[in-house]
């Protein structure tokens, strides 16, 4: 069998990876994307303690998980579509308005 | 080693391959691309660990709906390849070694911790869709409506702020 | 079946109810209905403190006590709303309810024309509200508070007529000086509950009433909780040496003089000290502390009296040197005589005060006795009240104090510790108490008048002014009589009532009723000496003679208000100028404020610049935070991992 | 050898079986194309293609040449990496998504290996599938988007919004069959319609409302007309697939073809029992059905056959008819072999007349407009297909009670 704590560093990668992502791109779209990586690294996790402790509650973590971020999803791109009709670009180093 | 330990490997190289393309990639729906490929390559992983009807979720819900409304609104905003300015000194020098010490330190303290954890076994009786309804509709029924709730909101959210204002 | 007794919380409820009414909604109401609030209110608590006897006696005179709520609770200290009802309460409680209505009706009349009018009352249903809560508390928390409530009241009426800067000094003297003494009060409570772990009457008392009593001259714990105690009662009951604000707080409104400063608050050191009275017993030291300090007063404010030209003064320095008769009467163990005096000085001192105040009234506002004169004809209600109150304070059978003052002259006579001096002093004092009364009488309606017509119109005082004042002069006549049949052998009804709670306390009463009978001939001698002097001196033509000698020292009131500014105000003043302001204030606190104000600007203008507005940045900060919180929550796994030491 | 097989077994006989499915499904397809044609030919009053071969049954043949040797030019500038992905992201998924579909009731052995009738057999077949047709979605799209041709762009972009939104009622009209069954294995939903009283046990008449609405919006996920905006031909040319030629255009074809199956099947296990015969078990009778329909029908080919106007269709046409009422005396001669041929048999003749349906469809309706399409999709058939839920457990709950 694969030991738990395969699983759990391979989500710590794959969360770790995220944040690369994250910091790294600049495409709007891109970092988003990063986000859902981060948050599907994180339901890796939980699927995994809840297969290992014989609990089912992980998995409708998981399920929770998904709904936000399906509702995330929806939300921020309408955001990213407004910004990207209003500032011309997706580049997020263009969007510097936040700053006195 | 065993067949299920080979195919861990293998998915768990295909998702970490695909998260690094996905860094690695200029264009937006390659990303997008690889990022399905990584939740395709966890879909199998649930399998493996027996939580099918999660994996089923998470290919129909995070691959057939969120990873095609990023692909559509990429197809909508006719989004072209990403230029890489680097007007952050702060993230292009501190950035990425910053998020490697933060994977390094989970990665670490799982190591640590986890080592005595029994192994992720498939066990039937545990992921019976059955089993999930029940406990999402006895214990954890106030979180479900919540969620439903969310979604309405967000509904709601990504209506008024798509439409355009006339 | 006590209806009453069970809410007993009414009765004080119902003035601070009137008080909040009248002072919250009365500043557009016309006088009459800010008068129906007022009366209304005192009126029917005076009509359930009655109920409330009537119900003590049909209930055998059982001492009642109820706790209605928990007020502070702190481990295991414990202060509650609880009221008590004892024969002591009920003779404060009628006083306070009656003579206070009585006054309110007076108001009525005398602040017709002022301004305020509200205001005046709502103060005045406060004061009664707090009077009420003091002689009803149950435990010396409570007590305290009806205690400084009534400071605070009489501090507001003192400085009603706050424009006048006299005024509200007056009003901020008495409020100072009295601090002074419920320091004094406070180290007292807290010496007993740190002695006795609980401030209930009930508990303490007994606790002590089982304790060895301390002897002569011995310091102990009791003596100085009660010496403390005393000091409180000292400033409250303007004793030596904090009698100084009382002469100033004549600044108030007459009827204010009359109710608080003459009828109820001023003898609260009294009802405390009578309250109390186990303790003094078990401490004689204090006791004969209290009886010295008492005497003293006594006479020393009776010779400032002599030649006070303000008839508002005359009669505060009387007020004076009466309290301190009811503490000598305390001190020398006669709490019934004292608690008796307390009574008919109520009666007779507010008569005097009501009928001042219809004389000044009728003069337009004129206090100096040499402005007056030859005002019997002219207002004869008023002048045969102000004759029955001087009768009676000069202690002339029938009248109240005749039975009250003698009590305690010979209860001083009987006491230990050379009790005869006392007497004397005492004796002495009441000549010239009679003396200065009778002066004021005769300067203020006898002789020719001393005041032009044409700028003033004398005239009685309507009804709602003279009415009270006959119910008082008829008190004062008739408020003795209770203990009258002790004269011929008879017993002391006043003294059997109050006999359940002072008991075994009472020490007086021993010695014959020759001496007794004598005694009291000495004081009525003492009584007719002063009045001839004041006959002589004063019945024919006088005019006022420059003040020459032990006269001016006397006028002004032995320079003790000087010396206090010297010895006390002034280096108190200097310290607050040039160290706690100076030096701590600027120097400490507005540096701190002004100090941290300039280091958050500092700061802010360094960090301003992490805000560039590029969200990458933004993200790489997330970043920092993120990696904080996780080395803080993983720290205990991971610093063996960090130092690479391997399990 | 055969001990070497039954080693290998529980590797060889699913190969095998994927390659047999794979080539019938092919098969299948090509001739589907061929029935499409002639239908709407006969119903437009044409004859459709009849010059290769006869009847034109050679016709699927000659287009399967032609795409294999036809030139395949790559458009300028496109997305290389996602303009050869996408039909074989396409075609893998529809072929994928006939893995978990059972084609029968028996379990038979060989090799010693014991296996049944359809590749795999997974008690959450409906989630794969389900899984699978999402995944269909992309396709569609990338084809559309990698084209770099903006008709091409416009189908991907109406077929990946009306994919989504219809997927949505796919999915919730066939929940009031899974209230029903309890089960998300198609076998076990099967085997539930199988409770006694023949055809009235199938969920079809339970759910009508249900089956309604997932038929449409199968239609709608396969792309078929009325629903076929991707790639309505007179407003973009030819949709997503406008750069695509040959092979990989093929994929698109065969993918497309291959789905409209999968729903077919999909429908008839769903609502319509599966394998199940419509008629009660004691009807032996009925047993001879499938010989009833071939002899017939084989000598009608061999009577029709002789008169054909060339020699090829005079050799070819007897030969076929007369092995198809061979096929039927031998059903009639061998009863295990009848018995065995039972499911499939009723199985494919459901199946066969949902995909005439789709033909006829095309046949006769027009296309909507897309906001028509939007609005029907999102503002009818989903309400409807939520109402049919709730009604459904309502009446569940209160038959428990």
């Amino acid at each position: 069998m694969v030991p738990t704590n395969y699983y759990l560093i391979l989500s710590a990668v794959l969360f770790g990876l995220g944040i690369v992502a994250f910091v790294f791109k600049r495409n709007i779209i891109t970092i988003f994307m990063a986000i859902e990586l981060m948050l599907n690294a994180v339901n890796l996790a939980f699927v995994a303690f809840s297969q290992s402790w014989q609990k089912p509650d992980g998995e409708v973590f998981v399920l929770f998980v998904i709904v936000v971020a399906a509702a995330e999803a929806a939300v921020g791109l309408g955001i990213i579509i407004l910004t990207a009709r209003n500032r011309r670009s997706l580049n997020v180093e263009r969007v510097d308005l936040l700053k006195l | 080693m065993s067949a299920s330990l080979v195919i861990f490997f293998l998915l768990a190289a295909l998702a970490v391959m695909a998260a690094i393309s996905l860094i690695a990639q200029r264009h937006p729906i390659h990303s997008a691309l690889s990022l399905i490929v990584v939740m395709v390559a966890l879909a199998g992983l649930y399998l493996l660990m027996g939580a099918e009807f999660v994996a089923a979720v998470q290919i129909i819900v995070y691959g057939g709906a969120i990873m095609v409304l990023f692909i559509f609104v990429i197809m909508l905003l006719n989004a072209e390849a990403e230029e890489r300015t680097n007007f952050s000194k702060l993230a292009t020098y501190a950035g990425i070694p910053l998020a490697l010490a933060i994977a390094g330190f989970i990665a670490a303290a799982i190591a640590r911790s986890s080592g005595s954890l029994p192994a992720a076994e498939p066990s039937g009786a545990l992921t019976s869709t059955k089993t999930l309804s029940m406990l999402l509709f006895s214990d954890f029924v106030y979180p479900f409506e919540l969620t439903s709730f969310l979604i309405l909101v967000a509904i709601l959210g990504a209506i008024v702020l798509a439409q355009r204002e006339n | 079946m006590q209806p009453l007794l069970d809410h007993l919380w009414i009765i004080p409820l119902l003035p601070l109810l009137g008080s909040a009414v009248s002072g919250l909604f009365g500043k557009t109401w016309p006088n009459k209905i800010v008068n129906g609030v007022a009366l209304g209110s005192t009126g029917l608590s005076f009509a359930f403190a009655l109920e409330a006897v009537r119900e003590f006696f049909v209930g055998g005179q059982q001492p009642f006590r109820k706790e209605f709520f928990d007020w502070i609770i702190a481990g295991n200290f414990r202060a509650g709303f609880d009221l008590q009802l004892d024969q002591l309460t009920v003779v404060m409680l009628l006083v306070v309810t009656g003579v206070g209505f009585l006054i309110h009706i007076y108001s009525t009349g005398y602040m017709a024309h002022e301004g305020g009018y509200y205001r005046f009352f709502s103060y005045l249903n406060l004061f009664m509200f707090f009077m009420l809560i003091l002689v009803l508390a149950a435990n010396f928390v409570l007590l305290f508070v009806g205690w400084e409530g009534v400071g605070l009241c009489s501090y507001l009426l003192i400085g009603f007529y706050f424009l006048r800067k006299s005024a509200s000094d007056a009003g901020k003297k008495a409020f100072i000086v009295n601090r002074i003494g419920d320091f004094g009060f406070m180290l007292g409570m807290f010496l007993l509950f740190r002695t006795f772990h609980t401030l209930d009457f009930s508990v303490v008392f007994k606790q002590v009433a089982e304790l060895q009593p301390e002897a002569m001259g011995q310091f102990g714990t009791l003596t100085v909780a009660a010496l403390l105690l005393f000091v409180g009662a000292t400033g409250k009951s303007a004793q030596i040496p904090l009698y100084v604000w009382l002469p100033d707080a004549m600044e108030g409104p007459t009827p204010v003089s009359a109710l608080i400063h003459a009828a109820t608050m001023v003898t609260a050191g009294v009802y405390v000290v009578a309250r109390s009275h186990i303790l003094y017993t078990h401490a004689p030291t204090a006791m004969y502390v209290v009886a010295i300090v008492g005497c003293a007063t006594a006479f020393f404010a009776a010779t400032i009296g002599l030649v006070q030209s303000d008839i508002k003064k005359v009669l505060a320095y009387s007020t004076v040197s009466q309290l301190g008769y009811m503490f000598l009467g305390c001190g020398v163990g006669a709490f019934s005589a004292g608690i008796f005096h307390l009574m008919t000085h109520a009666f007779f001192k507010a008569l005097l005060f009501l009928s001042a105040g219809s004389v000044i009234h009728a003069m337009g506002g004129e206090q100096d006795m040499w402005h007056m004169g030859g005002l019997s004809k002219k207002i004869k209600v008023t002048f045969w009240c102000m004759l029955f109150g001087t009768i009676a304070i000069a202690g002339f059978p029938p009248f109240a104090a005749f039975f009250s003052k003698d009590a305690i002259l010979f209860s001083a006579y009987n006491y230990d510790y050379n009790g005869k001096v006392l007497y004397g002093v005492g004796l002495f004092a009441a000549i010239m108490t009679s003396f200065y009364m009778f002066r004021l009488v005769w300067l203020t309606f006898f002789g020719e008048q001393r005041c032009d017509e044409h700028h003033v119109h004398v005239h009685e005082s309507p009804k709602n002014m003279t009415v009270p004042l006959m119910i008082l002069a008829v008190l004062s006549l008739v408020g003795g009589w209770v203990a009258a049949p002790a004269l011929w052998g008879g017993k002391d009804y006043f003294a059997e009532f109050l006999s359940p709670v002072f008991g075994a306390a009472e020490t007086a009463g021993e010695g014959s009723a020759s001496l007794e009978h004598a005694l009291s001939l000495v004081a009525v001698v003492a009584a007719a000496a002063g009045l001839l002097v004041a006959w002589r001196m004063y019945s024919a033509k006088v005019k006022r003679g420059p003040s020459t000698g032990f006269h001016k020292i006397l006028y002004n009131k032995y320079y003790v208000d000087e010396l206090y500014q010297a010895v006390v105000v002034g280096p108190l003043t200097w310290l607050s100028r040039n160290v706690l302001w100076k030096i701590v204030d600027v120097g400490v606190i507005d540096a701190a404020v002004n100090g941290i104000a300039t280091g958050t600007t500092a700061v802010g203008d360094t960090v301003r610049h992490t805000q560039s507005g590029n969200t990458r940045s933004y993200a790489v900060w997330v970043l920092v935070g993120a990696l904080v919180v996780i080395a803080i929550i993983f720290w205990p796994i991971l610093h063996p991992a960090l130092f690479g030491v391997v399990r | 050898m055969s001990d070497f097989l039954t080693k290998y077994a529980f590797l060889i006989v699913p190969i095998l079986k994927v390659v047999i499915l794979v080539f019938i499904v092919l098969t299948v397809d090509a001739y589907l194309t061929w029935l499409e044609r002639k239908v709407i030919a006969h119903i437009q009053a044409r004859w459709g293609p009849h010059r290769v071969g006869p009847h034109g049954l050679l016709q699927p043949l000659a287009d399967g040449v032609k795409f294999i040797f036809k030139e395949d030019p790559l458009p300028a500038n496109v997305d290389k990496v996602a303009y050869f992905l996408a039909p074989f992201i396409a075609l893998m998924l529809a072929l994928t998504s006939l893995a978990v579909i059972p084609f029968g009731p028996q379990k038979f052995t060989i090799f010693g290996y014991e296996t049944h009738v359809g590749i795999a057999d997974v008690n959450i077949s409906l989630l794969v599938l389900f899984a699978i047709t999402a995944l269909g979605v992309y396709g569609v799209a990338l084809a559309g988007w990698a084209s770099n041709n903006k008709y091409s762009l416009l189908g991907g972009l109406r077929s990946s919004a009306q994919m989504i939104s219809y997927e949505l009622t796919l999915t919730l009209s066939v929940v009031g069959v899974l209230l029903l069954a309890g089960d998300f294995s198609l076998r076990g939903i099967v085997e539930h319609q199988s409770a006694g009283k023949g055809v009235l046990s199938w969920y079809v008449f339970p759910q009508i409302i249900g089956f309604l609405c997932f038929y449409i919006a199968a239609i709608a996920e396969t792309n078929r007309v009325p629903f076929d905006l991707p790639e309505a031909e007179s407003e973009l040319v030819a949709g997503f697939h406008t750069e695509y030629a040959s092979m990989k255009f093929a994929m698109f074809f065969i993918a497309e073809y291959t789905s409209m199956i999968t729903v077919s099947c999909l429908a008839t296990i769903l609502f319509f029992g599966g394998w199940l015969s419509p008629f009660p078990d004691s009807w032996t009778f009925t047993h001879y059905l499938p010989s009833a329909l071939l002899i017939p029908f084989g000598l009608w080919v061999v009577f029709d056959g002789i008169r054909y106007e060339n020699l090829f269709g005079r050799i070819m046409l007897p030969g076929v008819g007369s092995a198809l009422a061979v096929i039927g005396f031998a059903l009639i001669v061998f009863p295990t072999l009848n018995a065995i041929i039972q499911g499939p048999f009723w199985f494919l003749a459901k199946v066969f007349t949902f995909l005439f349906v789709y033909i006829w469809m095309r046949g006769t309706l027009p296309r909507f407009r897309y906001d028509q399409l939007m609005s029907f999709g999102w503002k009818f058939l989903l309400p409807v297909s939520i109402a049919n839920v709730v009604l459904t457990s309502v009446v569940i709950l209160w038959r428990m009670h």
